[in-house]
């Protein structure tokens, strides 16, 4: 085992460790704010690693670049998608609370 | 099949109507109807100069991109073919000259309903197309084609009832559709080849093919809601406008009559058993009895003569029994299988003619009392002739009295059923036939009842009924031709074909 | 047992899920989510095969069929949620009533 | 090992699908159908059928997704007091179904069951048509064989797919009565989903024209280009730039039609010119393809966000006669 | 096969171009319509008259058309068809005649005229038809053209006797269908005259053959209303005069009556139906129907309804005589035929005239009305004798023959049939004679007609005087050649010769 596959291999354990971190995180959270965090944070987190780790894996520099592209653009779906639903939840108590306030 | 002479008809058959059908798109409601309606008259033509090609060449092909099956697709216009299209086409082309004017009628209050001529295109085509192909796949692909289509077109006016029952058929057409095209899977996996042509000649018995054969059967029955599939087409048929009831009654459900016909005639010889043509009978014959019990049950027009097509079916399937041949028996010792398909187009052509005409016909009562429900038929003679005859003369042919086009097809049924010795046949046909005048007569003898409420009968355009009066009329003028038709039926390969069992039993089957 | 004969079965039991699932839920969309789910066994069914016969790649022919039919399907199943939302929005109705 | 992964994928899907149509929430069933579609994704992959793994993700799980997402607005959480009253009508009518005829409906399914598992595992080898194929490519013009069946071999049925594609929208538009193309009242105020649309149409464009491109040779094609530059014409819907209703009616008509009709119209060409339907001449067939494939992806993006908007638009309605009831 | 002549189809179009031209007139085209029907019955009546002539000389009628395999139109014209033809197109002639009379100013004329032709062609096409598909084709044509007749009042009454009528001649029609196919299926397309081929398959297929015969036999005796199917005959009076006249006495009961004496005598042959014992148990039905018939009959008030009765009963004469062989027999069951067709035609014309004139439709109410309508009920009161059997009208001819015939068979008990049925007649005929004639009339002459003619219209009349005078000389004139007894007499002993 080369000390690259090595490094392939401990990105791709650190990622696998932060989805789960992270779906457990989306099951045991109580409120969906919570819940968003975990999701979107800790998955990006371990995407990372594990588009890290492949990449170093396929060693090509074309392929790097994609799985980078990939990478980055689902961080920026994520993230965005994140705030939307966050957003759209906030509305929705501010609404019912003026509801209920009146 | 590639060593027959090449037309571009059977591509045309397809393109055209696809090609107005996209031109259409470009126009407004009236630019709609005037591209539509010409387009079926072009089509029409076009159908009747291909199959005057297939009367002077015999069958001919198409291959389309220039590769041949089994890797490209095929497709094929032999005298079976032609005489579907043809029966589309003359029919079409009614039902198109009396959407033309019915829409017409309407524009006032529905803007014209500007989908429906492109959909009538593009499922004409799709019609073409499935009676044109000789690929297992691209089946499915003219099913869809037909099936959504179909459905649209059901759905046209936006009522709570039409879009139920618009939901239920869409449903029941991608079960059937799903299931049909797994065993596509399963044949192509066994296989490695969809030509029907070179599916007959290299397809084994088996356990795969045994399936194969049930889950198309079934997703077939279903599309042609053979019994107990029938539930979907009472509503589908009842709420969809007129031209639309008609054309889906008297044409689309008989696509997948053909595609089941063809496939267990070409196709599937090596796995069937005479048990297994027994059973779609039985379920041929209860939908004879069941169906024109509910229509005789009904009290609207439209959901009488929407029932009257399940039993109407029920008789297609009563042909499958004579076509199978019972143990020892062979093909040239069976001299009841001319009758038997002559039984089994007469009743396609026939129906359509004469549901056309009856749908066409509730069509224009509803639009002149605003309602289909019977009692309202009273003193229809009196106020609407030509409608009450066209229903007339469309009942008798239904009920299969001579000289009507139904009289030939009960006729060469029975003779059929007779001549193989499967009596326990003649006394469903013959009761169907009852119930069959029970409704019908039901209607006329309304039709005659002096006017009790004071129902006004709004006026029509007399050009709608004189195109339903045309329709019933149409099916016993197709009496005429039989002897020619059936010559030219008798140089197609398939026709007069009887199916001879391998062996019997097994575990479901063949094996 | 080979890796097409795992997915194969699997199609058959979706399929029977699918065809199950259609006649026995009662919400509209999840009727035709069993379609889908009927059509995604068939699919995966024919890819199987083309794994199967697989020479310097695999069967090319499935492949493209499965793509005609998963486009296909997706058309009708638009059409029919169509079809639902609008019964839906006029009625409040989320499955066929009982009488048949 | 491979076949403990597929072993486990077969089942993750089984089990996906089974309890999507059993989950006692509409939410999940959609959810988990997503994931259903995502796990068959991987399965395509996992039998080297990377251009089907793309359409499925694309449009069976992607674009369908979307619409049943936009579905459960009317659907999900409107007004529970309505569905909860359906359900315990169901549950209701469901206790009072007789105990017999559930038996025989379940063991019918378990027989058919049986038999389907049978007739696959019997399955004989029929060789399919990887050799023919193989043999053919050269002259059809591309490199990748699924496109060459797709495109040459196989043209008529896509083409009568894009028709399907087609009668598709009209049926959706038959569906919506008498509702033609409207256009919606106010855009998106959000600030971030503008940009991030804006940001994403050139990128999703782009990846659409290079899967477009590729498909000559790798997996790719019009069809999945066509959902991605659908995925745009859904995103500008949703971020408040209805193109479809704001382009002129004939434009509109002419990105629906083009590739449908482009298709037919050269291959009526040809066939004036003496050969068959869809057949063309090996030398000009790749760059003929590659027209036609750019066509129809514009029309199957056309379509598919007009089925997407025209969806919406129900959603729409819908909303505002809740509101005003 | 022999040339085909296009003369039998002329035969038919002649009543059937007129029907569907007058279908497309409008209600006030009445002169055009006139012309139409006229003409088309003069057409028919000379017609039928060339084509006699030519078939007396020896020349051969025959007219093809195949329709499917071995499905072939088929019309022939041989002596028993030519015979019920004449009968019917000169009796659509004078009937045609007196509906225009009797229809003046009423309503849907249009409709019933147009009916009416196509009623007639359905049954000359019966007489005409060369084999069993061909006859099966018009007797079910028959049964539609009659119905829109039945119901032509459009009463809920008349819709109800409508329903009733359909009921029976359906559901008889599709075992006759059955009969039909299975004996497709058995022997072939037969045609008529062609008895050698069931002849030789007898012996083979005994049971399937017996059951086709009574499945053919029952599908008949619905329309001869032969008892128990004779229920919807009584009921369908309702109809107008015209149409019980014509229709229900001679075309549709006829057309029933004629195929009974086509299937014994054509299809199965006298031999195969006695050597199978068939004929005993037709003579028993129609011996029972013949009773049961005339005392039903005897309790009628309703004057039509006495009539239909009577024909029910008349008509099985006509199996009575076919189910006893010899020729004499024979000849009494045709020219029986003809007999019963003037003389019932008389009789309905004559209550036609008192309803239509006076507006009486029972039997208590004729007191006298012989001494204001002496012409219609003088020709009435011969055709009443002639059902009786006196002598020299016509039914004394045919009673005679068919007793004659009996006592030649050893079958005395139809001799007693004959007598009890003529007993019958009597006991319900002279009374109605008797009351016309002797009785006071009850009301003042002048307050029941203002018009002060008190016979009916010349219209109405002449046809019934007619018909009563051809009774008469039908009778009268039997032994001399040409007329009807001769006439049946040839084809009887034809019939024997080719045994």
């Amino acid at each position: 085992m080369t000390i690259v596959e090595l490094i392939t291999v401990i990105f791709l354990v650190v990622g696998c460790f932060f989805f789960l971190a992270g779906t457990l995180g989306v099951l045991r959270f109580p409120d969906l704010f919570s819940r968003l965090h975990a999701l979107t944070k800790a998955d990006n987190l371990g995407l990372g690693f594990i588009a890290a780790g492949m990449a170093l894996h396929i060693a090509s520099p074309w392929a790097a670049l994609k799985i980078l592209l990939i990478w980055l653009f689902t961080l920026l779906a994520s993230s965005s998608t994140c705030y939307l639903i966050a957003h759209f939840q906030k509305e929705q108590d501010q609404l019912k609370n003026r509801k209920e306030g009146e | 099949m590639t060593h027959l002479p090449t037309s571009s008809f059977p591509a045309l058959l397809v393109g055209l109507p696809i090609l107005l059908a996209t031109l259409s798109l470009f126009f407004g409601s009236k630019g709609r109807a005037v591209v539509g309606l010409a387009g079926s008259l072009l089509t029409t033509a076009l159908s009747l100069i291909a199959i005057a090609e297939v009367t002077r060449r015999g069958t001919v092909i198409h291959i389309l991109g220039g590769w041949d099956p089994p890797l490209g697709i095929l497709l094929r216009i032999d005298p079976l073919a032609a005489v579907f299209i043809g029966m589309l086409a003359l029919v079409g082309v009614f039902i198109s000259l009396y959407a033309w004017w019915y829409f017409r009628v309407r524009e006032a209050d529905t803007g014209g309903l500007p989908q429906f001529w492109p959909l009538w295109l593009f499922l004409w085509a799709g019609m073409n197309g499935l009676f044109l192909s000789n690929d297992l796949f691209n089946l499915f692909v003219t099913l869809e084609v037909v099936g959504i289509s179909a459905v649209a077109l059901a759905v046209l006016s936006g009522k709570t009832t039409a879009l139920t029952a618009g939901l239920r058929y869409l449903l029941a057409a991608i079960t059937g559709s799903m299931a049909y095209l797994f065993g596509v899977a399963l044949i192509y996996g066994s296989t490695g080849t969809l030509d029907i042509s070179l599916l007959g000649q290299v397809l084994e018995p088996g356990a795969t093919t045994t399936f194969a054969l049930l889950v198309i059967t079934l997703g077939l029955m279903i599309k042609m809601a053979g019994f107990p599939f029938h539930f979907w087409l009472p509503p589908a048929h009842s709420a969809a406008l007129a031209p639309v009831s008609a054309l889906l009654s008297a044409l689309v459900v008989k696509g997948a009559f053909y595609i089941l016909l063809r496939l267990w005639m070409e196709v599937f010889g090596v796995s069937l058993t005479y048990a297994a043509g027994q059973l779609i009978g039985v379920a041929g014959a209860v939908a004879v009895i069941w169906g024109s019990w509910q229509a005789f049950m009904q009290t609207s027009l439209k959901l009488i003569v929407a029932h009257s097509s399940v039993a109407q079916l029920g008789y297609l399937l009563m042909v499958f029994p004579l076509l199978i041949l019972a143990p020892g028996v062979t093909t040239d010792s069976a001299d009841w299988l001319s009758p038997a398909w002559t039984a089994g187009i007469y009743q396609v052509i026939s129906h359509a003619f004469a549901k056309a005409s009856f749908f066409l016909s509730a069509g224009i009562i509803i639009m002149a009392l605003g309602h289909d429900r019977i009692e309202s038929l009273r003193n229809l003679v009196g106020n609407m002739r030509i409608t009450a005859m066209a229903i007339g003369l469309a009942g008798v042919s239904l009920i299969g009295l001579p000289p009507s086009g139904g009289f030939m097809a009960k006729w060469m049924l029975l003779k059929g059923i007779f001549l193989s010795g499967q009596w326990w046949w003649a006394p469903v046909v013959l009761t169907g036939s009852l119930l069959t005048a029970g409704y019908v007569f039901m209607l006329l003898r309304l039709a005659f009842a002096p006017a009790r409420e004071m129902d006004t009968f709004r006026p029509v355009p007399k050009s709608l009924e004189v195109v339903a009066l045309l329709l019933a009329i149409g099916s016993f003028l197709i009496v005429f031709p039989a002897d020619f038709l059936i010559q030219f039926l008798e140089s197609s390969a398939v026709f007069g074909s009887g199916i001879e069992p391998i062996m019997e039993g097994g575990e479901y089957g063949n094996n | 047992m080979e890796t097409y004969q795992i997915y194969s079965l699997t199609s058959a039991v979706l399929f029977v899920i699918g065809i199950g699932g259609v006649f026995i839920t009662r919400h509209f969309i999840k009727k035709i989510i069993a379609t889908m789910i009927m059509g995604g066994g068939v699919f995966l069914s024919f890819v199987s095969f083309a794994e199967r016969d697989a020479l310097t790649f695999a069967d090319p022919v499935p492949h493209a069929l499965v793509i005609t039919g998963i486009v296909v399907a997706v058309a009708s199943a638009a059409f029919a949620l169509a079809l639902a939302r609008r019964i839906y929005q006029q009625t409040g109705d989320i499955s066929f009533s009982n009488d048949k | 090992m491979s076949l403990i992964i597929d072993g486990l994928l077969a089942i993750l899907a089984i089990y996906l699908a089974l309890q999507s149509l059993l989950a006692p929430r509409l939410t999940q069933s959609v959810f988990l159908f997503f994931a259903f579609g995502l796990a068959l994704a991987l399965a395509w992959i996992r039998l080297a059928a990377v251009d089907v793994a793309i359409t499925e993700a694309a449009i069976a799980a992607g674009f369908l997704g979307v619409l049943f997402l936009d579905a459960l607005r009317d659907f999900a959480p409107r007004i529970p007091a309505k569905n909860e009253a359906v359900q315990k009508q169901y549950s209701k009518s469901q206790t009072k179904s007789l105990f017999l005829p559930r038996l025989t409906l379940w063991a019918g399914l378990g027989l058919f069951l049986l038999i389907a598992l049978e007739a696959v595992w019997k399955i004989p080898e029929g060789g399919g048509l990887t050799a023919a194929a193989g043999t053919l490519l050269p002259e059809s013009g591309v490199e990748n064989p699924v496109t060459a069946v797709l495109l040459n071999f196989r043209a008529y049925d896509t083409w009568l797919e894009m028709g399907v594609i087609l009668i598709g929208l009209l049926a959706v538009f038959a569906a919506g009565g008498k509702m033609a193309y409207r256009k919606p009242g106010v855009a998106s105020q959000d600030p971030l989903l503008r940009q991030v649309i804006l940001f994403f149409t050139p990128v999703l464009f782009l990846f659409g024209a290079f899967l477009l491109y590729i498909g000559k040779t790798g997996p790719g094609g019009a069809f999945q280009a066509g959902v991605l530059w659908g995925a745009i014409g859904i995103l500008l819907h949703l971020g408040g730039w209805p193109f479809i209703a704001l382009m002129p009616r004939w434009l509109g008509q002419l990105l629906l039609t083009v590739g449908l009709g482009f298709f037919l119209v050269l291959g009526f060409l040809f066939m004036a010119a003496g050969g068959a339907l869809f057949e063309y001449p090996p030398a000009y067939a790749g760059i003929l393809i590659l027209i036609i494939e750019t066509l129809a992806a514009i029309s199957i993006a056309a379509a598919l966000s007009a089925i997407f908007a025209l969806l919406n638009q129900i959603g729409e309605e819908a909303d505002e006669i809740e509101s005003t009831t | 096969m022999e040339t085909t002549s296009i003369l039998p189809l002329l035969i038919l179009v002649s009543s059937l171009i007129p029907g569907i031209l007058i279908l497309l007139l409008k209600e006030e085209q009445v002169g055009l319509r006139t012309f139409l029907n006229l003409f088309g019955a003069v057409a028919k009546v000379s017609l039928i008259a060339w084509v006699f002539a030519g078939y007396l000389r020896g020349e051969e009628y025959t007219f093809f058309f195949s329709l499917a395999l071995d499905l072939t139109f088929s019309l022939r014209v041989d002596q028993l068809g030519l015979f019920f033809a004449a009968l019917s197109a000169v009796l659509w002639l004078v009937t045609t005649l007196y509906a225009i009379g009797y229809l003046e100013g009423g309503m849907h004329r249009r409709r019933f005229f147009a009916f009416f032709s196509l009623c007639v062609t359905a049954s000359t096409g019966i007489a005409l038809s060369g084999n069993v598909l061909t006859f099966f084709i018009f007797y079910e044509f028959l049964t539609l053209s009659t119905y829109p007749l039945v119901v032509h009042r459009g009463t809920d009454k008349a819709v109800e006797a409508g329903r009733t009528y359909l009921w029976y001649t359906i559901g008889g029609g599709t075992i006759l269908f059955l009969g039909v196919v299975g004996l497709f299926v058995l022997a072939g397309p037969i045609y008529f005259g062609q008895t050698e081929i069931i002849a030789s398959l007898i012996s083979d297929y005994p049971t399937q053959l017996t059951i086709l015969f009574f499945l053919l036999l029952t599908g008949l005796a619905v329309k001869a209303a032969i008892f128990p199917l004779h229920g919807w005959l009584p009921v369908s009076m309702v109809a107008p005069a015209p149409v019980s006249a014509l229709l229900h006495a001679v075309a549709v009961v006829k057309a029933g009556a004629f195929g009974i004496v086509r299937l014994v005598y054509d299809v199965y042959g006298v031999g195969v139906a006695e050597k199978m014992n068939y004929l005993n148990v037709l003579a028993a039905f129609a011996a029972f129907t013949i009773i049961y018939g005339s005392v039903r009959a005897l309790f009628q008030d309703d004057f039509k309804k006495r009539l239909a009765f009577s024909t029910v009963s008349q008509l099985s004469y006509i199996a009575l005589g076919v189910a006893i062989p010899g020729v004499l027999t024979s000849t009494g069951a045709i020219v029986h035929l003809v007999h019963q067709g003037i003389m019932k035609i008389t009789m309905f014309f004559a209550a036609g005239n008192v309803a239509e004139t006076y507006g009486y439709k029972n039997i208590s109410q004729l007191n006298g009305i012989g001494r204001r309508m002496p012409l219609t009920m003088g020709a009435f009161t011969i055709a009443a004798f002639g059902m009786i059997g006196l002598p020299p009208v016509a039914g004394f001819i045919s009673k005679w023959y068919l007793g004659l015939g009996a006592v030649e068979a050893g079958s005395y008990w139809v001799v007693l049939v004959l007598l009890a049925s003529s007993a019958l007649n009597a006991a319900y005929f002279l009374p109605i004679v008797y009351r016309a004639w002797f009785y006071e009339p009850e009301y003042e002459v002048s307050r029941l007609r203002q018009s002060g003619r008190l016979e009916a219209q010349a219209l109405l009349l002449i046809p019934v005087v007619v018909t009563g005078l051809l009774s008469l000389a039908a009778g009268v004139f039997a032994a001399s050649a040409g007329s009807p007894l001769s006439i049946a007499r040839e084809i009887a002993e034809k019939l024997y010769m080719l045994l």
